[in-house]
């Protein structure tokens, strides 16, 4: 009964949160919510016995990805100033979205009640972080090196496409300068011909 | 509490990270949905790991994790860059190609 | 030397149209004598052929097979038959005259000569390929280089859109030449898309393992297949050969086409569409042909007088010609469809005549044209007097177009008229006669309205009758209405020889089958 | 361990020569750094080379990954694919962002790692890492334009990428909520796990789900809106790249989940497929028709291939996705060489109109005859590999018994002529603009990869025979 | 040299001349030479077509055939010469006929430019030849093919004046009409192919009826038989030597000769017998009641034609073989004979109307006396030929009790007569017109034919016995009541004529009350019925076009138009909105879902 209760409260912090995170009309806030959404979540893993999620879901999710997100807020920041409003995050095309989603619960609700579910019983004992580690580097160590190549790439991109300006080269004005400037490059070169 | 409740809630989750993606006009608002439907299906994952299906949802939640990392990152540097070119990051406004 | 002379009538326009690549653009000479060669090889071949093809054994001769892919019984298998003889020399008639026709051409004649040279060659490849799938991309060899010769060097007609779907029709640039260019290689392509179906049917039925057109024609087919894939066949080649309502490429097509294009389009490869019908149609699937037969026959008797009737009040010379094309067309299918020794005789003979007739046709047309600078026939008038020889010529293939005895066009009319009564089918006959009246109508109110009369008027000043080699294109071709007019076995027992070879099976088949209608209701 | 590494070979040398790229530019002054599109082509070639010669056969960390002629195939699409955009994309990215050419290839050198690796990974996680290791660099190189742009160039190319970005993303979370239910109803992440569970409702939702999801990646309809605003706003050099390779690994994925996986279940996902190719297929060819932009037209033209290349996927067996690798090949090479005669004649230009190729023909003669062959062969027309391509599709499908799609599609190739010739016309037929009339000049590399591709496409036209039984016989491993 | 070698001889010399002369074109333009070969390529072909006849009847009756295979091998479709009497005679006659009046046209086309002189030779040329093959054949196929030459040749004749707008429109109408009857001939000929595998003139056949019904209706063109005569007249529009040759004496007569020739199919067929006896009855009397009204001399010769073909179709359908064919040698005399001499008057007078002649007997005392000749041989004035044959079919008509038809050739006999008379009175007699004046004789070159045909003329009517043994008849003239009324008719007929033409110019009250009639037979009402029906063809060719271009073409530009918009409109779907996309995105999953879990 408790822990009925206590997943109903979990439950719905989850949903309200999550429905404020996409909801409220302040993008800041808005990232908030997510937050929370993020952090109940990880109540979730902890009833599910997996606390090794529930700490990675603190420290990666609201340490790092809630942190980008509201620089990425910060970043963009000027573009409310410019239209005058505080508010920034509203939403629109809500009428023709609300069907789609209606359905899609509807369709969720239909799926998982016709799908035989309450034979599946918990694991009787919790699995360790080491089994974890030991599968991540065994059948998925393939998987982990890719990941981290895909990092890698992710972080290099964002950098170079975020990146404010090339420096010293594409500061100059004309384009064709710097063409000419580059033996390499005789595309320009000769279309100046 | 039995399974269909997390997975009733998880696609609950989805369906409010939808909702978000169809809806806001912002593009950060955007990722904050998209990052819902992840963690729905991190939900998901979690569940059915702890419903008898082995620890290979763990595993595969650490996974969607990081790459929803790597997303968001290369998510937001788009966005900066929209931002650079447009000064407003309202997706219904880039709409310079169509048709 | 026989067994490989296929191969040098295919291949010659071929090698000429890559020595043609090799010379810069701006040397117009050596291009036309290269492009003139390479037609005159094939036209030495194909008399050659002729020459050394054995009546009295018949059958397939000169055969040579090249394997291709293998693995799906793909070779390139190269043979002549009675009907391949008269077809080729037909080719090599019309690209010999056209090559002359074209020669004063100043518009990147390089190109032009390529793309021509390229297209005779599916042409060739067409007539003498065994195989049905080599068949099929001869034929799109054939068939798709018109986009580009139509494009580029084609001519827009004065055909205004009027009347109340005016604003569509101009929406789709009616009458311009990038229109018939675009619609013609689209319904082509349709008609190839249904032709690729049903010989992919045919493949399969015959258990994939080859697309030898001869073991095929030997294969017997399950009767339901065969009543189904005829009439894709049918359409499908039908659409070339222009069959109603698959016809209307072909006015807006010949009418934009530069001469030598619509010389060899018109002469040459709306005759690919017939001989489809019947050598891939009617021979690999003798039930479905005699099942159809009816069908194919009331619709060939259609094409017959409405093209004709529809040449009657087109204004345009080239409109009037395509027309007949598509009324003429109609006799080779009326033919086809008796399955009649004498029918089929004729449809040969009809594509063999009509081939050089419509060649002759639009060879002058085309001169009229260069001179007049306008194909509005209700403006002209009178032109005999400043250009005789056109107008004799131009009579000449009227006469033929019409059925006038002595022309080539009178024996194959004739003997269609003969195995349509023959086999029973009065009533496709009488149209088809009465369609040939109506070509007398107009050809000889063109003729009229053209040549006859006081004028020419002072809108056409630069005048003149045919100059140099032009005279050549119009004598050769002219020649050949006359010669194969009164001395018609010249090419007519070629055609014997295999239509006598093919017939016994049709036959057999028409006499087991019941026409489609009644078999569709069992 | 060596014994285990063996399948992945190629991969790992693909991993070691991109480190070594990234060390060079940090070494390479910024005026010297095209000389990094050269490095990335001979990488790329040395794989393609070295595909022949290593064996790449074997299983690899646990059965994670299975190597053989099914990935090799792959492996080969995607470094040629790779080559050929490396080699091209020179003088652009020299040009256009001078100081960030190493990054630009190390992107689409990562890409192509996360593609080779798609093809041979047996579970789903592995699936899923390289699918996204492919997606992401595709949405940076496809903003990958400069950020401050007086001129006016590139102005779109943050919406484009973003646009990719978008989609990518939202399908990102519905694959992944698609697999989290798989995962839950099957028990296994392993391809072969996935068969043997029975159906629930909840397992089809999840395979829709997946489907969805996948399907973005090769555009297909309704999946497809974002590919013609990224073709249209990305470089040039890049969406040759994006419009082949990716999407043959996205069939490749498709191919894993849904032939390997779920082939047991095929009566379930079947005739979604089928209402996906319908779609795709109309679509496609459709909207192509009213584009006067060539690279939107080409993007929706790429759209109606998919739709072909869905019916060979649909039908499932061996022999029938030996034809999909067929036709992806074949496709790969005729849309790169496409995209790359648009890059010469577009030039500058942001946005690459009709008129831009008119008398393409008399300016550059050779280029304007690459060109008519590369849309034949994407219109099918005989004696190019499109041709043969879409003739073993419609084969296929007839001998399925979908001869209505045999039907359909053969009507919408000619449709599809009619679009490509629009081109084509413009080419041949159209007089030059007076300010065009000087022949477009090619620097060698890309004259080199426009070359390679008119080769591969008329040899694969000419002679078939090879290629055909490679591609069938890199499908043997569906082989039932 | 055999028969046979003759026959083809005077079958090909004319093609050789005609070959000759057409192809070389330097020669043709220089006219007289060329005129020059083709008289004599003519003569050659008389001299053969005489050394023919003169092998003999014993040669010719039993028939000599020479045939060789023309579309195919054997006999079924061959092409040859067939020589008994019938076409021995017919081919003397055709070659007599042909060169006199080439010889006539050397003068009567003297003022020709030397180019269309040769030109108008080589079409003499190609007329004899075509005419040969029609006389010659072995069968009915031939004479389909020498048969629808005369008519391209006739077309070429007509339209020799091409620059001049009324000879162009005679031209064609005289050969869409007559081709227009062809169809006929094809159908009979596809007839009896497909029921006897051949083209025999003997064939026997229970289709006889139909094929000698559609053969008949072929020959109603050709031979201007009601209503399918009304390009005759026209046809007057070429020169006035064509008119004797093609449109009088030998072409028109064609159809004559080919129902003599198949004498043996329409014997099988009673009613097409019937039929021809009514339709050359009425044809008889109708186009001599319309001569009467004429008022230009060659219309008057050209419904004379008319009238007497319906004459000699009318003997055929009483099944009286010999008296057709007879009348039509008599008649080739002495029409021929009739327009060369018209010919003279024109020439002289430089028109056709009969108002711009007069007085021209005294002087033209030559010619008018020929063409004197000639109208009286027509009228049937014994001893002439006319009277012979005339005689004959009149017997004929009430041998076989067709009184209808006799009582209409009796009546048409009479307005010959009359008509005849009335314009000898009008052209030869009366008050000279302005241009009569000046007129004078021909030259010697127009004067000889002229002689030679009158000769026949006179004397032709006592070739009936010859003629008759030459092709296997019995015939000796006796004299009938019939033949006597005729005869009596006939002078009854030139006494009102001279009453009514003559210096007495009497019966103003009958000219007066015939006014309407005339007036209405002016009309042309057949004419305008075939002008209506021209205008109701280019309506319907234009009505189909029409739906050719808007609809059955439509059906394709519709259906590109079709794709066309469809893809515009799709385009709007691509708004450019992101938001929009994954929509659709979502949109799917949401169908696909819905499927899956519902289905």
């Amino acid at each position: 009964m408790m822990e009925r209760l206590f997943f109903g409260a979990v439950a719905t912090v989850l949903i309200f949160s999550a429905l404020m995170a996409v909801g409220t009309r302040n993008l800041v806030r808005a990232v908030l919510w997510l937050g929370l959404t993020l952090a109940t979540t990880s109540m979730f893993y902890i009833m599910l016995h997996a606390p090794f999620l529930a700490t990675l879901q603190l420290i990666l999710y609201t340490g790092g990805v809630l942190s980008l997100m509201l620089f990425g807020v910060m970043l963009t920041r000027r573009s409310t100033e410019q239209h005058g409003v505080e508010v920034h995050n509203e939403s629109n095309g809500q009428r023709r979205a609300l069907p789609i989603v209606a359905v899609a619960v509807g369709l969720i609700v239909t799926a998982v009640g016709r799908t035989d579910l309450s034979t599946a019983t918990p694991a009787a004992v919790s699995p360790e972080t080491r089994e974890i580690g030991q599968r991540i580097l065994g059948t998925h160590l393939l998987a982990f090196e890719v990941l981290s190549v895909l990092l890698l790439a992710a972080m290099v991109g964002a950098i170079v496409i975020a990146r404010r300006k090339d420096a010293s080269l594409e500061g100059k004005d004309d384009p064709r300068d710097r063409a000419a400037a580059l033996p390499g490059s005789r595309l320009s070169s000769e279309r100046e011909t | 509490m039995g399974l269909e409740s997390y997975v009733l809630i998880a696609g609950f989750l989805f369906c409010v990270g939808l909702y978000g993606i169809l809806t806001r006009r912002n593009a950060i608002g955007v990722l904050v949905s998209v990052e819902l439907l992840v963690n729905a299906a991190n939900i998901n994952l979690a569940a059915f790991a702890h419903f008898g299906r082995g620890l290979d949802g763990q595993v595969f939640v650490l996974f969607t994790t990081a790459l929803t990392v790597a997303e968001v990152v290369v998510g937001l540097a788009l966005v900066i860059l929209l931002f650079r070119r447009r000064k407003d990051i309202l997706l219904d406004l880039a709409n310079g190609l169509k048709g | 030397m026989s067994e490989h002379i296929l191969s040098v009538i295919v291949a010659s326009p071929f090698l000429a149209a890559l020595l043609i690549m090799l010379v810069p653009g701006d040397r117009h000479g050596p291009i036309r004598v290269l492009g003139f060669v390479g037609s005159v090889i094939s036209l030495l071949g194909a008399i050659y052929v002729a020459l050394h093809y054995d009546q009295a054994r018949g059958g397939m001769q000169f055969g040579v097979v090249y394997p291709f892919i293998p693995r799906f019984g793909i070779d390139i298998r190269l043979a002549a038959d009675g009907w391949s003889v008269a077809l080729l020399l037909l080719t090599g008639i019309i690209m010999t005259a056209g090559s002359l026709a074209s020669a004063t051409l100043t518009n990147r004649p390089k190109e032009f000569y390529i793309l021509l040279l390229v297209l005779v060659a599916g042409v060739f490849g067409v007539f003498v390929c065994q195989d049905l799938f080599i068949f099929f991309l001869f034929y799109e060899i054939a068939v798709l280089p018109m986009y580009l010769l139509i494009g580029i060097w084609g001519s827009k007609g004065k055909v205004a859109a009027a009347g109340p779907f005016k604003a569509v029709w101009r929406d789709l640039d009616v009458g311009g030449k990038e229109y018939a260019a675009m619609k013609l290689t689209l319904m082509l392509l349709v008609g190839s898309a249904a032709i690729l179906v049903g010989m992919f049917a045919i493949y399969f039925a015959a258990g994939g393992k080859s697309f030898d057109m001869i073991a095929l024609a030997k294969t017997h087919f399950p009767r339901d297949m065969q009543l189904w894939v005829f009439p894709m066949l049918w359409l499908g080649f039908g659409s070339l050969a222009g069959v109603f309502p698959f016809h209307t490429w072909s006015p807006d097509g010949h009418a934009a086409a530069p001469t030598a294009v619509s010389m060899l389009h018109a002469g040459v490869l709306m005759k690919l569409g017939a001989f489809g019908v019947m050598r891939v149609g009617m021979i690999i699937l003798p039930e479905g042909a005699a099942a159809w037969a009816p069908v194919v026959g009331a619709v060939a008797a259609l094409n017959v007088i409405y093209g004709a009737v529809s040449a009657m009040s087109q204004k345009d010379l080239k409109y009037v010609i395509a027309y007949s094309s598509v009324s003429h067309m109609g006799v080779v299918m009326l033919g086809a469809a008796t399955l009649d020794t004498d029918g089929w005789n004729g449809a040969v003979y009809q594509m063999f005549a009509h081939g050089i007739m419509t060649g002759l046709f639009f060879a002058l047309v085309g001169l009229i044209y260069e001179r007049a600078h306008s194909r509005w026939v209700p403006s002209m008038g009178g032109f005999a007097k400043v250009m005789p020889g056109v107008a004799a010529f131009f009579t000449l293939a009227g006469l033929s177009s019409l059925g006038m005895p002595g022309s080539a066009g009178f024996v194959a009319e004739f003997l269609v008229f003969a195995g349509a009564w023959k086999s029973g089918n009065i009533l496709w006959a009488i149209p088809a006669m009465i369609g040939a009246w109506v070509t007398a109508v107009y050809v000889l109110r063109a003729t009229k309205m053209i040549f006859w009369g006081d004028g020419p008027s002072h809108e056409f000043h630069d005048l003149h009758d045919a100059k140099r080699v032009e005279w050549g294109a119009l004598w050769i071709l002219g020649t050949c209405i006359v010669l194969f007019g009164c001395a018609p076995r010249l090419v007519l027992d070629f055609i014997g020889t295999a239509t006598g070879e093919y017939l016994p099976a049709i036959a057999k088949a028409a006499a087991s089958i019941a026409p489609v209608a009644l078999e569709i209701v069992k | 361990m060596s014994a285990d590494l063996q399948p992945l070979m190629l991969d790992a040398l693909l991993t070691g020569g991109l480190l070594l790229l990234l060390i060079a530019d940090l070494f390479i002054k910024d005026e010297g750094k095209a000389v990094l599109a050269d490095l990335t082509a001979l990488l790329f070639g040395g794989l393609f080379a070295a595909s022949f010669f290593l064996d790449t056969s074997g299983t690899a960390f646990s059965g994670a990954y299975v190597g053989g002629a099914w990935p090799l195939f792959f492996k080969r699409l995607f470094f040629g694919a790779g080559l050929l955009t490396a080699l091209a994309s020179r003088g652009f990215v020299a040009e256009r962002f001078p100081r960030r050419q190493g990054e630009f290839y190390l992107l689409l050198g990562a890409c192509v790692l996360g593609m080779s690796l798609l093809p041979g990974a047996q579970n789903l996680i592995l699936l899923l890492v390289a699918f996204e290791l492919m997606g992401l660099p595709l949405s940076l190189m496809a903003a990958y334009a400069k950020t401050e742009d007086a001129k006016g160039q590139d102005r779109d190319g943050a919406e484009g990428g973003l646009k990719l970005y978008v989609v990518g993303a939202a399908s990102t979370g519905i694959t992944v909520f698609g697999l989290s239910l798989v995962f839950g109803m099957t028990g296994s992440l392993e391809f072969t796990g996935l068969a043997a569970a029975p159906s629930s409702p909840l397992l089809t939702l999840g395979m829709f789900l997946t489907l969805a999801g996948m399907s973005f990646k090769i555009g297909a309809v309704p999946f497809h809106m974002w590919v013609p605003d990224t073709y249209q706003a990305a470089p040039t050099p890049f969406v040759a790249f994006l419009s082949s390779a990716p999407k043959a690994a996205g069939f490749a994925a498709l191919a894993a989940v849904f032939l390997r996986g779920f082939g047991g279940a095929a009566e379930a996902w079947v005739p979604a497929v089928l209402t996906v190719t319908t779609l795709t297929l109309v679509v496609g060819n459709l909207m192509a028709i009213p584009q006067s932009n060539v690279k939107r037209l080409l993007a929706f033209s790429g759209v109606a291939h998919i739709g072909y290349m869905l019916i060979a996927l649909a039908i499932g067996d061996a022999e029938a996705t030996g034809v999909l690798l067929f036709y992806l090949a074949g496709y790969t090479v005729t849309n790169i060489g496409a995209f790359l005669v648009v890059n010469a004649v577009g030039g500058r230009d942001a946005d690459v109109e009709i008129p831009l190729f008119n008398g393409l023909s008399r300016r550059s003669p050779g280029l304007a005859a690459c060109l008519l062959i590369f849309l034949l062969s994407l219109a099918g027309i005989p004696f190019v590999v499109g041709f043969w391509a879409k003739l073993y599709v419609f084969l296929e499908a007839w001998r399925a018994g979908l001869w209505w799609l045999t039907l359909l599609g053969a009507l919408l190739a000619v449709v599809g002529l009619w679009y490509y010739l629009q081109i084509a016309y413009a080419a041949y037929i159209r007089a030059p603009a007076d300010d065009r009339t000087q022949p477009v000049r090619l620097d060698p590399r890309t004259r080199l990869a426009v070359a390679v591709c008119l080769i591969a496409v008329v040899g694969m036209g000419a002679w078939p025979a090879p290629f055909i039984t490679n591609a069938l016989d890199a499908a043997a491993v569906f082989l039932k | 040299m055999t028969l046979v070698t003759w026959a083809l001889l005077a079958l090909f010399v004319p093609l050789g001349v005609a070959a000759f002369i057409g192809l070389v074109v330097p020669l043709r333009r220089t006219g007289r030479p060329a005129a020059l070969i083709s008289v004599a390529g003519a003569l050659v072909s008389l001299a053969s077509a005489g050394m023919v006849l003169a092998g003999g009847s014993a040669a010719l009756k039993p028939g000599v055939h020479a045939t060789v295979g023309w579309l195919t091998a054997g006999t079924a479709t061959a092409v040859g010469v067939h020589l008994d009497g019938t076409s021995a005679w017919m081919l003397l006659v055709v070659t007599l006929v042909a060169t006199c009046v080439q010889i006539y046209s050397l003068g009567y086309l003297h003022d020709e430019p030397p180019p269309a002189l040769g030109r108008y030779f080589t079409y003499q040329s190609l007329f004899l030849f075509a005419m040969n093959t029609l006389v010659l054949a072995p069968n009915l196929l031939q004479a389909f093919l020498g048969w629808e030459l005369v008519g391209l040749v006739s077309y070429l004749l007509i339209g020799f004046y091409f620059r001049k707008p009324s000879a162009a429109k005679a031209a064609v109408k005289a050969f869409w009409v007559t081709k227009f009857a062809d169809l006929g001939f094809l159908i009979g000929l596809v007839t009896l192919y497909a029921q006897t595998g051949g083209f025999e003139w003997t064939a026997v056949t229970p289709a006889a009826t139909f094929v000698t019904l559609m053969l008949f209706f072929a020959v109603m063109g050709k031979s201007a038989q009601f209503p399918l005569h009304i390009w005759l007249p026209d046809a007057m529009e070429g020169p006035t030597p064509v008119s004797a040759l093609l449109h009088a004496a030998t072409m028109v007569a064609a159809g004559v000769f080919l129902i003599v020739r198949a004498e043996p199919l329409f014997e099988q067929a009673a009613l097409t017998r019937d039929v021809m006896a009514y339709v050359g009855a009425f044809t008889a009397l109708f186009a001599a009641c319309v001569a009467v009204v004429q008022s230009d001399i060659k219309k008057v010769l050209a419904y004379s034609t008319c009238s007497q073909l319906g004459y000699m179709v009318a003997a055929l359908g009483a099944g009286d073989t010999f008296a057709g064919y007879f009348h039509l040698s008599t008649h080739a005399f002495f029409k021929a004979l009739l327009f060369l001499g018209a010919g003279s008057l024109i020439h002289a007078v430089h028109s056709n109307e009969l108002k711009d002649m007069g007085g021209l007997f005294r002087k033209m005392p030559f010619s008018g006396t020929v063409f004197v000749v000639g109208a009286l041989a027509l009228a049937g004035v014994p001893p002439l030929a006319g009277f012979f044959s005339k005689d004959l079919i009149l017997e004929a008509m009430h041998h076989h009790g067709l009184h209808v038809p006799l009582a209409a050739l009796a009546i048409a006999a009479f307005l010959t007569a009359f008509y005849m008379t009335r314009t000898v009175m009008l052209a030869l007699f009366g008050t000279p017109s302005h241009a009569a004046e000046h007129a004078h004789e021909p030259g010697i070159d127009m004067k000889l034919p002229l002689a030679v045909l009158a000769l026949l003329a006179v004397g032709a009517g006592f070739l009936g016995g010859p003629l008759a043994g030459l092709t296997g008849h019995d015939y000796a003239f006796h004299f009938t009541p019939v033949g006597g009324a005729g005869t009596a008719i006939g002078l009854v007929g030139i006494g009102m004529g001279y009453f009514m033409f003559g210096p007495a110019q009497g019966g103003a009250a009958i000219k007066r009350g015939f006014a309407p009639v005339g007036a209405f037979i002016r009309y042309g009402l057949m004419d305008r019925l075939a002008t209506v029906a021209y205008g109701i063809m280019l309506a319907v060719g234009a009505i189909i076009a029409w739906i050719d271009r808007y609809v059955i073409d439509g059906l394709m530009n519709w259906s590109g138009w079709i794709l066309l918009v469809l893809g515009r409109r799709l385009r709007a779907l691509q708004t450019g909105n992101v938001q929009d996309y994954v929509y659709a995105v979502a949109l799917a999953v949401v169908v696909f879902g819905a499927w899956g879990i519902l289905r």
